[in-house]
């Protein structure tokens, strides 16, 4: 095994999210999603990213209104319990800060074209989007024909993200993870990308995780770096550690109505908290606390034994 | 938009929607209206109705707390099957999902819906967030049912952008194109409902809501609309509808004004 | 839900696996291998089956040897841990005792044709058996290519049976069920079959399986059965209840060489057995108790509280 | 087969095997003596080798008892992942898997091999079991380690049928009909070991083991073969590598008489 990929959040992000790559975060839709990464990576000042992922609940509007994104290939970007994403619009529409290519794609071909990519399969058909304008102008999605039957297909070209960072509950140093709850893409979009990065709200032992290798998310030999960041998905929720700060939400729309909110906001929540636990100190103990779980919900035990 | 005090629009389009879920129906169920027209189905006429979301979750109970998001915890805890989004899709494509509930920016007389540019794609005057799933249970679900704000600036002759496809120009366009869901059956808007002519396939006024006129349809709607021959007051939701739905959402964060 | 799925086996088969019908069989390989569904549909005197499964450790060559089978699709069919199906063998060499139509697939390629079936996409393609013989006369498998790239490919169609029968560890009386241990094509397998035949080693109540959603197999709504079958599986494997009666697969070898020594297999073990119960008191409490496990190996806790 | 009593034609195999085994690879391991080359390269020169089984798993550690299935129980217990078998055909596909280890019944001069038909498909005088994961193993693993029993009868001038593709009739074959993977690069048999020629991908004579003669080996051979200018006695087992074998094959279930 590759030891030593515990690595820090500002050495996961200089090592492997260079300028000009493409970064798939956000694959568990609204849950998990890897702020305390996307923060990094507006800290060491990212360009020309792809940002790749079926939906996202705010963290792609941060990155753009960073100016870190020249692309993205996802199906939705908004703030999903407040409305339109602000950075986003004035990317799209007002070229502002930056003009901004958008890959439009609707969940199932996104998860489909990562399912291929992970496949080593050049595309998959399917019957979804036909007729639709998500066809016009985008190459990933290819009108097409069932050669046997001669029935109408799109062919979803294969996806492969340059990397994916996935938020998980628990990892030990090799990467090897239990993910829970809701999974999204996760697992399509670890396996279609050229390496991973975890992170993790707690490091555990091997022994933890090959204690139940159904519950993995995906093979160790993908991941290249472990970051052990307690409380790294907020304001999303993570399964039996945290839930949504709906009103984290809420506020950041009010704020980055305007460009000059925006960097307000950025600047009080970024770029004046140099790490997580300086962003924590912050949010304060008090948010913490009514955030945590109010009640224990245990899996029903399980026996590998032989 | 409240008419005589008793109950909110918002109020009647849950009611209105729920009676569109039949009992036993896989239901592909989004957030806010959609959401709590599918619990208040389950407490009434369709509790083996079953619920699917699009994040990767199947329920048959609807969660219980106020859901902000189909990915909240509480929504995850208890789910009948909590996999990965593929899944659900797939079960959207082999065609067994009967009912899919959407919503809209922009809404034309074929029931096409625009929830990705207002004006060009080129240069839009406002860019809406996407399709998310939605596009994907327009093309594959066995029947769509929308849920919209009517305004006449929503309610176009033909949308800038067909983000999630109804009968495209009409009549067997949906075959012609090789779509393989059935298309919209109804529309639930703040004023009325909507069924579709089963030839034209165009949306004609089937109901109007308790003090609204066909006149006041018309001018919110940006084409000259159809009206059913048996049109007919939309029935306003009964007590128990009422009562479920304010348990569902106490504060009326998504029904009320 | 649809209620009362909950039957006896000879009830399941009787309603769910009637002649002429395709059946997926086998789907976690080597383990899980649903032999006591097999069995009584030898006493239902089935026949024209087609069998479905990646490969197959002597259930289909059971199958096939008392005359239930005209076609099987799948990539190996033996005795895995001893050696060649002689029933097998008989049929494709000598049709007897009947003509056995054969469609060669590799694992990956049955395991593809599933997921497309599941997926509802017509074929899904690989790069996988380009210049084989497995090529050559299955119309399954598809010479194409790649409308992008002009390269090589195969097409897999997608295969849809008419019914999966699966053994589990647990399920509730609606067919919610948790699997573990090895998996191989059961999910795949599963979504893209009309039905599912559960066999569980163990009924629970519906708390035990909602409480780990991730765990859960398949959607109840697939599952039009659901038989409480302890050691269902045996002489295969079921992780975390018995091990692999490895001495059953030689001695089933041994007695299977010719068609009469299967013939008197076939009687002592299948139609002279007419229950479960009667099999498992033929094996013997001994040899029952040698193959249940000697340690637990009991998963990691997860919370799903918040 | 045990030429000199100090250990078996098997036991040499599995350690000219796992000699094929690089450190830090990703293997896909079949059972029998494959497995116990796998084990053996993790306890001696490939510390950090990483085991793929078709079924659907991966391990860093052999299982701790000796398997008669890779779906033994104790093989899956403490795996690093147990998934679908569509996974680890996916890690395959993608040319994450460095080598591939098989066996077969038939194999010809340029690698390929049969385990489906001999004789003709239509009328076959044996039915093999058939591909397996084997063909895909063949098609895509970057590298491909063939291990055999070296009888006249099993290695043929051509298979009847080409179950896993070698580099087919030679020369660039692979390339023109499309296979990703890199093809064999060794065979290991009773005999003795085979590379393969960088340009006519012809299978050359490598070594002969202990007390083999190259006669013997052409004698149990189906067509001409060519012999490498530096043909050497195979290196014999080391003690170490024999007692690590005996270790994890204690009954010589596979590996004795």
């Amino acid at each position: 095994m590759v030891m030593g990929k515990v690595v820090t959040m500002a050495q996961a992000i200089e090592r492997f999210v260079p300028s000009g790559c493409s970064v798939l975060m956000g694959a568990a839709l609204e849950s998990l999603i890897p702020f305390a990464a996307g923060h990094e990576i507006i800290r060491q000042r990212r360009r020309d990213l792809t940002l790749i992922g079926p939906i996202s609940d705010i963290l792609f509007d941060q990155l753009i209104g960073a100016g870190c994104v020249s692309r993205v290939i996802a199906a939705w970007i908004g703030n999903v319990s407040v409305g339109l994403a602000h950075n986003y619009r004035r990317a799209v529409e007002a070229h502002s800060p930056d003009r901004l290519v958008v890959e439009d794609h609707s969940n199932f071909t996104i998860a489909l074209g990562l399912l291929a990519g992970g496949l080593g399969a050049p595309f998959i058909p399917t019957r979804s989007l036909l007729g639709t304008d998500l066809l016009v102008g985008n190459l990933s999605l290819r009108r097409s024909a069932d050669p046997d039957t001669g029935a109408p297909l799109v062919f979803v070209r294969a996806i492969n993200p340059d990397i994916a960072i996935l938020h998980v509950q628990r990892s030990d140093d090799e990467g090897n993870a239990h993910c829970w709850g809701n999974l999204g893409v996760s697992e399509e979009g670890g396996l279609a990308s050229r390496g991973v990065v975890l992170v993790a709200e707690e490091l555990v032992s091997r022994d933890v995780i090959l204690s139940d290798p159904n519950r993995v998310l995906l093979p160790s030999s993908k991941v290249v770096a472990v970051v052990n960041e307690p409380w790294g998905a907020h304001p999303s929720p993570t399964q039996g550690c945290y839930g949504r700060d709906h009103e984290f939400y809420r506020a950041y729309h009010e704020a980055s109505r305007t460009q000059e909110g925006f960097q307000r906001w950025l600047k009080a929540w970024v770029l004046d908290v140099q790490t997580r636990t300086a962003y924590l100190t912050r949010l304060g103990e008090e948010r913490l606390k009514q955030l945590k779980p109010s009640r224990r919900l245990m899996a029903a035990p399980v026996d590998y034994g032989y | 938009m409240n008419r005589d005090g008793t109950y909110t629009a918002q109020e009647l389009m849950v009611a209105a929607a729920a009676r569109q879920i039949r009992d036993g129906e896989l239901v592909f169920v989004g957030m806010r209206l959609p959401l709590l027209a599918f619990a208040l189905a389950k407490r009434t006429h369709a509790p083996a109705a079953i619920g699917l979301f699009e994040c990767g979750l199947i329920r048959d109970e609807p969660a219980p707390e106020l859901l902000y998001t189909m990915s909240d915890p509480p929504n995850i805890a208890g789910a009948l099957w909590s996999t990965r989004m593929i899944n659900v899709m797939a079960l959207l494509q082999q065609g067994a999902v009967q009912l899919g509930i959407l919503g809209g920016a922009e809404l034309d007389r074929f029931g096409n819906l625009n929830t990705s540019y207002i004006g060009s794609r080129e240069h839009p005057t406002v860019k809406l967030p996407g399709s998310g799933g939605a596009a994907d249970i327009a093309s594959l679900a066995g029947r769509l049912l929308i849920v919209m704000q009517h305004e006449r600036r929503r309610f176009k002759e033909r949308v800038d952008y067909v983000t999630s496809p109804g009968y495209g120009e009409g009549g067997d366009w949906r075959q012609r194109v090789g779509l393989p869901g059935g298309g919209p059956a109804a529309i639930v808007t703040t004023l009325g409902t909507f069924s579709f002519d089963g030839n034209t396939k165009e949306a004609v006024l089937a109901s109007y809501h308790p003090g609204v006129t066909t006149d006041e349809v018309r001018q919110q709607t940006g084409w000259a609309i159809r009206v059913s021959p048996d049109v007919h007051e939309t029935p306003p939701p009964t007590e128990e509808e009422l009562a479920i739905i304010r348990h569902n959402d106490p504060h009326g964060f998504w029904t009320g004004q």
